[in-house]
């Protein structure tokens, strides 16, 4: 995304709608990770507490998806900055 | 500050807070009810839909079920705020 | 959600934004329910029509599932007021 | 009640609920595309994509599929209907 | 959808939320389609670059669900035009 | 043409543009991130996530996984393209 050409009241403006933006993302990344954790991890109906297995499995879940999430991210950065200095001046 | 009809005020801040959590609360049980259809519901029948009520085991099924979900839900929030989550993965976007 | 610390304004106004949601929230219900009841009872390809095992696939299955999710709201509901309680005075 | 730039009346509610109703519409046609492509050519295909037309096979099934889908859609809607859905499901969200 | 009982000022608004959900819609449409052509072709994670198979998968893959989604849409216009008329004067 | 507080101006289409580039933008982050997730974590795993640790053979999955998403990004946006994509599926929703 490439604002320069916005004048201070629009950028303001999408500063804004990124902020808004970020904190959705950031509420649907950890309800998709919940879910996922869960199904993966959960699969035992015979009791209403996690077993230890499930917990373990449910917290080594979270670290691994953020782990990810962000070794994604960093991937994505770059390949953005790239294209941005192909499209460049 | 907005104001409305009744020249009261209205904190338009607050009441994109409000939304956001009821948007959050509404995605969480949306998961809920899919998750547990699929635990409890779908896979044990054999028989596809033999019948619209809910069988003595898998009302069982539901409330266990309800319960693990609201415990993964605790620990894995736990854990995002252990892994100072939110910066990680906020700051991954590359923004 | 706790909106005793809002004023009238505010409290008129979050009605709105809940209605609202709660007929997005019906709608998202309806299409997912059809959609997951479709692709659990239709299987059959070799005609235009339903066949009588596959409509009383479809009406079973749509109960099941609005009693199941009526059952979880129940659960859901005992455990916001729980949690409330919890936080509470 | 709002005027737009002619002067005309724009009634919100009314707008409000054609928004809905296109959404509604829209969320359906999604699920009719993307159910009827996991029924008719998804699964068929152990070569899979080794041509990008549709077989004759196909389509006909994209279109016994979308009839069947319309089929459900109405079936879902009665049963709804009939059991007083909308009051039970909005109703058992707990707020 | 029928909009002959709308008034001027409100076909104009109708026309533009219309153009703006046909905007989000195609977008929609185009990952999701990247998204189903990629989880199908792409298989192989040993090397940074696209076989030619993979290639040749995604292309036809892309081709394919056009087609169909094209060919749906248009079962789609007949069914509405159908309800149309039984629902008319 | 929209002023603000400060007299300066905010072109509404702009705006409008930019928010459905971004939106764009995160739709594909996300299904990126998902897609990713299931060939390079999930599957692999026959011990059910027994570390939080990424692998080493899982990074690079990751990296590899990430380079070809963006390759069938441009492949399939060039491909919508060449057989006038835009018109025919907008077209195509009968309206």
């Amino acid at each position: 995304m490439d604002f320069s050409n916005f004048n201070g009241a629009e950028q303001a403006h999408m500063t804004k709608v990124l902020e808004k933006k970020q904190m959705q993302d950031f509420m649907k990344l950890y309800s998709g990770l919940m879910e996922r954790c869960f199904m993966t991890c959960v699969n035992d109906f015979t009791s209403k507490s996690l077993t230890g297995n499930e917990i373990t499995c449910v917290q080594n879940c979270t670290d691994k998806f953020l782990k990810h999430s962000e070794r994604v991210g960093a991937r994505f950065s770059e390949y953005n900055a790239e294209q941005m200095q192909q499209a460049g001046p | 500050i907005r104001l409305d009809r009744d020249g009261a005020n209205i904190d338009p801040a607050k009441m994109e807070i409000a939304t956001a959590e009821l948007d959050m609360i509404t995605d969480v049980f949306n998961r809920l009810v899919t998750s547990c259809h699929a635990k409890c519901i779908a896979p044990g029948n054999s028989t596809r839909y033999a019948e619209g009520e809910l069988l003595k085991g898998e009302a069982v099924c539901i409330d266990r079920c309800t319960a693990k979900f609201f415990a993964v839900n605790k620990l894995v929030s736990e854990r995002m705020q252990t892994m100072g989550g939110t910066a990680q993965v906020t700051g991954s976007f590359g923004r």
